[in-house]
């Protein structure tokens, strides 16, 4: 793919890159037990640090198809279950080069049954013990089924590649990516310098700073005040606030998350899908986008991932209506319905939301009880537990949301949506090495989640930044987790 | 030496807020539908708040909550904060007050933030869960600070007379040592009643009491600050209302309490700065009929 | 103003609270070098005046009339207690007021010139080794120790007037001689002393002037030795009668045993610092007798009659009623044992709730101890006020309302309502006139001569109210030295400390009679 | 005097019981808590699988009694533990965490104290008039604003608009005495509701001071008025601010969560709530150790200065 959104977005935001200067960029944090590990990584913070030192094969581009990074070329056999990966020339700050050894020590690390890192499960179709180091730069996974998106897998959150033989990364953690390490302080800052040697490109930068403010209120005021250059992670109202203000530069990155609520198919009352598609009308989309979100999203027609690639756009955008709830709720004898709707504090929008939800609900004769939940489990409690519950995704593609989410044995089926066909088809599209027939399954399945899904897809919200006027080549389209979020290689100071 | 005008103050600043939260509710009309959040004007008066509502209703619905809330609160701890500091400053039985103060120094060190948690995933959401919310945070401060203020009052021969005369415990703990330090646990009350108003808005936050998008004013300043520059009403408003409440109801005590020293002689214009007068001093003229 | 050497000067003062006058066109006017003796009748407007000349009246009075003080003022009140600071040791004022006065002095200097300066003040006033007092708290001096460090403070001021409020009340017959010395000798130093006191040794000892009031209007002055000898006035004549004589209690009605006290020994102070101030290896009451504890101020008097009534706890030992033995604190006490043994305080106005009326206060006595109803105990507590000369419109005032010697005779009616048996009176006559104590001495009488069983225990520094009493207790440095029948104390004193404490009251002309 | 000496002695003895006491009640809530170290690590990827693993991992599958007498055999060497979030020990967390907590609530109470004391005073002084009112409202204005409302406020005006004073710490790590400029913000902002709560009870024990005749006296007897009020008039007033002052010590040291986050300094409220929202059990029970003895300490030095300020107590029958 080239010269990524970056690089376009330097032409328009005027003038040649020019290097040098310390970009200082402030992101929420986790305190005192921060790791600079790139597989442990859980947080943003994480992520963003991750990038900048290390590399993964491959990452997702603005529609969440898998770019190579690391990997040059890809290449899958006829069956789909064999992928020979071409590493590019690249090396490690150490001067040592990227080697296949590496990638499978890494994925080896990630995969670790005793360790639990989070990109475990996005690595499960690969046999590791299978797959095998063919050349210094070359390699073949061996999969367990036929993968036909393989490539998200090398793209998958979490998935960095660290020399062979790694272990400890607080002090002094040698990657390949575009900034060496210089220090580390957990919960407070991290300070990186330039790379010169980036496959990519030496950064404009000549360092990078991660500071920690957990309060958001504290990142717009350390931004406005010249304390950081870049603020992460802002409120939709913020945003509004110094939009137009000119002080600072808002960036949104759009479909970054989606806004849903999940209904649990397997029980009562969610089991009837007449129940569900009074649900999907109930909602009142544009409400809840602009009172949840602060007017800064999209609304969503029940489907993950809009705008995206694979995305069925041609579905029909469902719109609230009131009566034709009532008049399936009758028709599932379920009128005078009394539901729980669990939500937290732990992503913005969701009490919102819940309160939003509860009243156009009342509407249609449905009785919504609101539940706090603790923002710590929350994740944990919605898995199994009550029938209805705020839920947010953040991007990955279409099909990682498939497998991780809506197969029979996905890990964290928070619907409960457990279908037979539609893990055949799934099955199916995983061995479908064309594109376009592939895309043709992916709309089957969006059909019948649109139609009777667990999940009501009621918007997607803008990721929001705060950068200082003088930081140039920001992406602005990248959805947040993809490869130009956070990526400040291509950044630099005017 | 009365005053008329001592209560005007009080009265005048207290009145907006108490009036708000009595009347308030019946000036609410049917809510309409929700605009955008934090927009202003759009035939909101007072714009909208961080879900969409109206703010003016929203600020008409959310006065009886706090005023009843925090009335309620503020008297459940000392409810309880009151017997126990008077017993343990009134008691000669040192293991007594240690029996009762000691537990009390251990809820005090345990973060409160870890309180508030527990109560929220305890606690059903409700009446119950925020008054013991309340009562667990603030009943060791108070008892302390009554325990404290009595201690001296305690020690005084006129509580040993009132002994002396078989008096009940009740007549001397409140009778008399309540009665001594009135004007001190009127002011730790005042305060603490704001102190309880807040906590409710966090508790609301966490889950605990009221629903996070009550219609309650201390609620409604946490939740809209988010908005604060572009939809400035819907902190501001509440706040100011929640800061004329404060103000108000504790000028009001301080003109209640106002000479309220057992009558006595005193000074003329009472003992101020001024230093004793070491010259000649004026000639102390009184009023000729 | 003319050029005369008056320093203070009250002219038609006229002090008006809700209508009622308390002083009515009083004049006055101090001079230096000498004594104003302000006598009267115990609420009779003395402290009034006193307190115009420092300027402080009744809160919500009108006053009228022109005070004019020069220098500054020194202040012995009434209760001395209520001007120290109970949150300060006693030396901390003195400390600096001294330190106010050697503020010229180079810095290196002041602290021993201060020092210094305290240390006279103290020993003026009759506080020797008073390093160690310094350090206490007001409440852990006796009530005469408490008088005399305020006599220091107003010593050291070096004040041009002084207003001594009833300064010797609180002490014993020895001390009393020095303090009176003392103020003769600051009257000596150019200082004008205005004396308010019931005490008619001491103002024919120390007055130049004497100002004889009742009711609030002066109705009598003059020359010290004029008016004292040849009283014009009927009531100041009354003033002057003798004091009574006729014993208490019966003679020869030995009752039955009341009341022991059994190898007590009493602490102060806690942990190491814990000292024995009084011992009392055995003392019986009997019924119907009267039993005056006699000796130097700070002897441990008060204490005793503390442990008694259960307000002192820190004690060995014990207290028998009726051979059952007493618990220490009042509060294990029965209401029964509450009400046989009843304490009337030596300072009246710390033990009234200054927020409620006295006769609520007094009458509460009979509704609890003697589970009386209100209405019966208000009249019953009306009744025994109006006794001992107070009046309805008095009572139902607040007690900061009333007058020092009123709240005494209140403070004894309140214990009186439990109709007790042991009935523990500390310094109760301090503050009251002649008349008055006569009158209230009289009503004793009367009830120890009619209630059976009743038996008093009467602390006093005053001999002519000890003399009456059925045995005398001495006790000097908190040993009983002497306990005896009254004529054996008072004609045959064995012990050598009586003997000297019976020499000092022994005043002109008259000497104690048996 | 060694009465008082066997009484302190007493009080810390039962003060390691409390510490004893606030460590188990800690423990318990914390395990009460929904949710253990596990679920919190695992997030919005709650595979079961995982989190067992993660709960392996961690120790957690052993009972909490264990886990529990094995924290404390290592407490009893002076060894914290190790957090489980990140396997660093506990002792750097809290070493890290202290610093600009003490910080700020030094600075704090040297502040408090005087502005708080001396606002009561003045007040009471004016009892009533203009002063008093003044101040009152003004206090209690300040103190029924919440705290981040006067933060956004403070920094808004004096740091964004008139530039006198960084917005934020953030980036100055633990050594914010070489920035004293970023501390002038929070602590304002801390200051705020105890000044208010501190002058509120001086105010009311002083107007009874003032009135009393001890005062009078000292007054009438030539003491400067300064000297009257604050040496002679204010013991009698102080032992409910002292308790107050305690309190507000207390909530200094043991976390200010709202200001360490509104101005990002990195101290033990925040790393209470990090450690809270991570389930990191050994953190807590650090901090709890920390904040009880924190606790233990500050009541015994209020109550001894009550115990000072009224000498008659504890001789009462
Ligand atoms: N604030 C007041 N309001 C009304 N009456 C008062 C007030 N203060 C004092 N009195 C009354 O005024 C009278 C004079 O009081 P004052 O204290 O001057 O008497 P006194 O001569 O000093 O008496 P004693 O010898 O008993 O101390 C008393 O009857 C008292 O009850
Ligand atoms: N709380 C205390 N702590 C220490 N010493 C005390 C305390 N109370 C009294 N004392 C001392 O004990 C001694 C006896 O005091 P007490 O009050 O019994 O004397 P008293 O005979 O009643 O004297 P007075 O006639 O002056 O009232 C005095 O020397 C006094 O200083
Ligand atoms: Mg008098
Ligand atoms: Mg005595």
């Amino acid at each position: 793919s080239g010269s990524g959104p970056a690089t376009r977005d330097a032409g328009k935001d005027g003038g040649v890159p020019k290097r040098g200067g310390r970009l200082r960029a402030a992101f929420a944090g986790g305190g005192a037990s921060e790791t600079l590990d790139p597989h442990l990584g859980n947080l943003f913070a994480d992520a963003a640090r991750s990038k900048a030192l290390f590399d993964k094969l491959a990452d997702y581009g603005a529609d969440l198809s898998a770019e190579p990074r690391l990997a040059e070329r890809w290449e899958p056999n006829a069956a789909l279950d064999r992928w020979t990966v071409t590493l590019r020339k690249a090396g490690f700050h150490d001067g040592k080069p990227v080697t296949a050894a590496d990638v499978l020590y890494s994925y080896r690390r990630i995969a670790d049954p005793a360790k639990a890192y989070r990109a475990r499960a996005s690595l499960e179709p690969i046999d590791l013990k299978a797959s095998r180091a063919t050349g210094a730069r070359s390699l073949e996974f061996v999969l367990k089924r036929p993968t036909a998106e393989f490539p998200n897998i090398m793209a998958a959150f979490g998935t960095y590649i660290v020399p062979e033989g790694a272990t400890g990364f607080d002090s002094g953690p040698v990657g390949s990516g575009p900034f060496r390490f210089v220090s580390f302080t957990p919960g407070r800052s991290t300070v990186l310098r330039r790379h010169e040697e980036y496959w990519d490109g030496a950064p404009h930068l000549d360092e990078l700073e991660f500071v920690i403010a957990n309060e958001e209120s504290a990142r717009i005021n350390a931004l406005l005040g010249g304390q950081v250059e870049y603020a992460h992670e802002l409120n939709p109202a913020t945003g509004r606030a110094h939009e137009k203000a000119g002080s600072i530069e808002i960036v949104r990155l759009p479909n970054s998350a989606m806004q849903a609520f999940a209904m649990k198919t397997d029980r009562p009352p969610f089991d009837d899908p007449r129940v569900r598609e009074a649900f999907f009308h109930i909602a009142g989309r544009e409400e809840l986008v602009d009172g949840a979100l602060s007017g800064a999203g999209e609304i969503g027609n029940d489907l993950f991932g809009k705008g995206y690639e694979y995305y069925a756009d041609e579905l029909p955008q469902r719109e609230q209506d009131i009566d034709r709830a009532r008049h399936l709720l009758k028709q599932a004898g379920a009128e005078g319905l009394k539901v729980t709707l669990d939500t937290s504090a732990v992503a913005a929008g969701f009490t919102e939301a819940a309160g939003i939800f509860r009243d156009q609900a009342a509407r249609a004769g449905v009785t919504v009880e609101v539940r706090m939940g603790s923002k710590d489990s929350y994740w944990k409690d919605i898995l199994d537990s009550g029938t209805l519950c705020c839920y947010r995704s953040g991007a990955m593609p279409i099909e990682s949301h498939i497998s991780q989410r809506l197969l029979t044995d996905s890990t964290t089926n928070a619907t409960k949506w457990q279908d037979k066909g539609f893990d055949t088809l799934y099955q199916q599209a995983q061995s479908t090495k064309d594109k376009a027939e592939r895309g043709a399954l992916y709309g089957r399945m969006q059909r019948r989640l649109h139609a009777e899904g667990g999940f009501l897809v009621w918007g997607f919200g803008d990721w929001i930044l705060g950068v200082a006027p003088s930081v140039r080549g920001v992406a602005r389209e990248a959805p947040a987790n993809t490869l130009d979020w956070a990526r400040f290689d291509k950044v630099w100071l005017a | 030496m009365k005053r008329p005008g001592r209560y005007a103050a009080g009265a005048a600043v207290a009145g907006v807020p108490l009036a708000l939260a009595v009347l308030g509710p019946f000036f609410v009309g049917e809510p309409g539908a929700r605009a955008a959040s934090f927009t202003p004007g759009g035939g909101h008066w007072l714009g909208t708040d961080f879900v969409g509502r109206d703010v003016l209703d929203q600020v008409l619905l959310g006065g009886r909550p706090v005023v009843l809330v925090a009335l309620a609160a503020t008297a459940l701890a000392y409810l309880v904060a009151l017997p126990v500091g008077l017993v343990s400053a009134l008691t000669h039985r040192r293991w007594l007050e240690e029996t009762l103060m000691r537990p009390l120094d251990v809820l005090l060190a345990v973060p409160s933030l870890l309180m508030l948690l527990l109560v929220a995933a305890a606690f059903p959401p409700g009446a119950v869960g925020l008054a013991l919310l309340v009562a667990l945070v603030s009943v060791p401060d108070a008892a302390r600070i009554v325990r404290a203020a009595a201690a001296e009052a305690a020690s005084r021969p006129a509580v040993e007379a009132l002994r002396m005369q078989g008096e009940s415990w009740w007549r001397l703990a409140v009778g008399y040592v309540g009665r001594s330090i009135l004007r001190t646990l009127a002011a730790d009350a005042g305060i603490r009643l704001t102190g309880a108003l807040y906590l409710v808005a966090t508790a609301a936050f966490l889950g605990i009491g009221v629903a996070p998008d009550a219609s309650d004013w201390a609620v409604m300043v946490d939740r809209n600050r988010a908005g604060l520059f572009i939809q400035p009403w819907a902190v501001v408003v509440p706040a100011l209302l929640i800061v004329a409440l404060t103000m108000g109801s504790n000028l009001l005590v301080d003109a209640a309490m106002e000479h309220r020293a057992p009558a006595g002689r005193t000074p003329r214009d009472r003992v101020r700065s001024e230093p004793a007068p070491r010259a000649p001093v004026p000639p102390r003229k009184g009023r000729r009929p | 103003m003319k050029q005369d050497p008056v320093l203070a000067d009250i002219d038609g003062l006229t002090v008006e609270v809700d209508g009622q006058v308390l002083v009515d066109r009083v004049g006055l006017r101090i001079r230096p070098g000498t004594v104003t003796a302000l006598v009267g009748a115990s609420g009779s407007g003395k402290t009034t005046t006193g307190l115009a000349l420092l300027g402080e009246y009744p809160a919500g009075a009108r006053v009228t009339g022109e005070v004019v003080v020069h220098g500054r003022i020194g202040f012995i009140p009434q209760h001395p207690a209520s001007v120290l600071n109970p949150a300060r040791r006693v030396g901390a004022l003195l400390r600096d007021m001294a330190r106010q006065q050697v503020r010229d002095l180079p810095r290196t200097r002041r602290r021993a010139a201060a020092r210094q300066r305290v240390a006279e003040a103290l020993a003026d006033a009759q506080l020797p080794d008073a390093a160690e007092l310094l350090r206490r708290y007001p409440h852990q001096l006796s009530g005469g120790q408490q008088q005399r460090v305020v006599l220091a403070q107003a010593l050291l001021l070096g004040a041009r007037v002084l207003v001594a409020d009833e300064p010797t009340t609180g002490q014993d017959a020895l001390t009393k001689r020095r303090v009176v010395d003392q103020l003769a000798s600051v009257a000596r130093r150019g200082i004008a002393v205005l004396l308010l006191s019931h005490d008619l040794d001491v103002v024919r000892e120390l007055a130049d002037e004497v100002v004889v009031m009742r009711g609030g209007r002066v109705v009598e002055k003059g020359p010290a030795h004029k008016v004292l000898e040849n009283p014009v006035h009927p009531w100041t004549r009354e003033l002057l009668a003798e004091p009574r004589t006729v014993p208490y209690a019966e003679e020869g009605r030995a009752g039955t045993e009341v009341l022991r006290v059994d190898g007590l020994v009493a602490h102060h102070g806690a942990g190491g610092s814990r000292v024995p101030v009084l011992r009392v290896a055995g003392l019986t009451l009997r019924t119907g007798e009267c039993l005056a504890v006699v000796g130097r101020s700070g002897s441990g008097k008060t204490t005793l009659a503390r442990c008694l009534a259960g307000l002192h706890r820190d004690h060995r030992g014990q207290v028998l009623l009726d051979g059952e033995p007493l618990p220490r604190s009042l509060r294990d006490r029965s209401r029964e044992q509450l009400a046989a043994v009843q304490y009337v305080f030596q300072d009246a106005r710390a033990a009234f709730d200054g927020h409620r009326p006295v006769l609520d206060q007094v009458a509460r006595t009979a509704v609890r101890l003697r589970g009386a109803g209100r209405e019966e105990a208000t009249a019953e507590a009306r009744r025994t006020l109006a006794d001992l000369g107070l009046g309805d419109d008095l009572v139902r005032r607040l007690p900061g309302l009333l007058s020092g010697g009123e709240l005494q005779r209140a403070a004894l009616a309140r214990a009186l309502l439990a109709r007790p048996r042991v009935l523990v009176c500390d310094e109760i006559t301090s503050g009251l006139d002649p008349v008055t104590r006569r009158s209230l001495l009289d009503l004793l009488t009367v009830l120890v001569r009619q209630r059976d069983g009743l038996c008093v225990v009467l602390i006093t520094h005053d001999l002519d109210t000890a003399a009456p009493a059925t045995r005398i207790a001495v006790l000097d440095g908190g040993e009983v030295v002497e306990v005896g029948d009254r004529e054996q104390i008072l004609t045959a004193p064995r012990h050598p400390f009586t003997v000297a404490l019976l020499r000092a009251s022994t005043r002109r002309g008259s000497a104690v009679r048996p | 005097m060694s009465g008082l000496r066997s009484w302190i002695a007493r009080r810390l003895l039962l003060g390691v019981a409390q510490t004893v006491a606030v460590v188990l009640l800690v423990f318990v809530l914390t395990e009460a808590l929904p949710g253990d170290a596990a679920v919190a690590f695992a997030g919005d990827q709650p595979d079961p699988e995982r989190i067992a693993a993660v709960r392996e991992a961690m120790g957690l599958d052993r009972p909490a009694h264990i886990r529990l007498g094995e924290w404390v055999g290592g407490l009893l060497h002076g060894d914290f533990g190790t957090s489980l979030a990140s396997g660093r020990p506990v002792s750097g967390f809290l070493a890290d965490g202290f610093g600009p907590t003490v910080l700020l609530a030094t600075v704090t109470v040297l502040l408090l104290v005087p502005v708080g004391v001396g606002l009561g005073v003045l007040a009471a002084r004016r009892e009533g008039r203009f002063t008093d009112r003044l101040i009152s409202s003004a206090t209690l204005g300040v103190y029924a604003v919440p705290e981040f409302a006067l933060g956004v406020l403070l920094v808004t005006v004096f740091a964004l608009r008139l530039g006198w004073f960084p917005p934020t710490a953030v980036g100055y790590g633990t050594d914010l005495l070489a920035h004293p400029a970023a501390l002038v913000l929070p602590v304002l902002v801390l200051l705020a509701r105890p000044v208010c709560s501190l002058s509120r009870l001086v105010r009311a024990g002083m107007i009874d001071a003032l009135a009393a005749p001890y005062t009078a006296h000292a007054q009438r007897y030539g003491i400067p008025g300064f000297r009257v009020r604050y040496a002679h008039a204010l013991p009698n007033a102080l032992a409910p601010a002292t308790q107050q002052l305690a309190r507000t010590v207390d909530w200094l040291l043991c976390g200010v969560v709202v200001v360490e986050a509104l101005f990002v300094i990195p101290g033990l409220g925040t790393v209470l709530m990090n450690a809270v929202a991570d389930r990191d059990i050994p953190v807590v029970q650090g901090l709890a150790v920390v904040f009880g003895l924190a606790t233990v300490v500050l009541n015994l030095g209020a109550d001894l200065v009550t115990h000072r300020l009224a000498p008659r107590s504890g001789v009462a029958a």
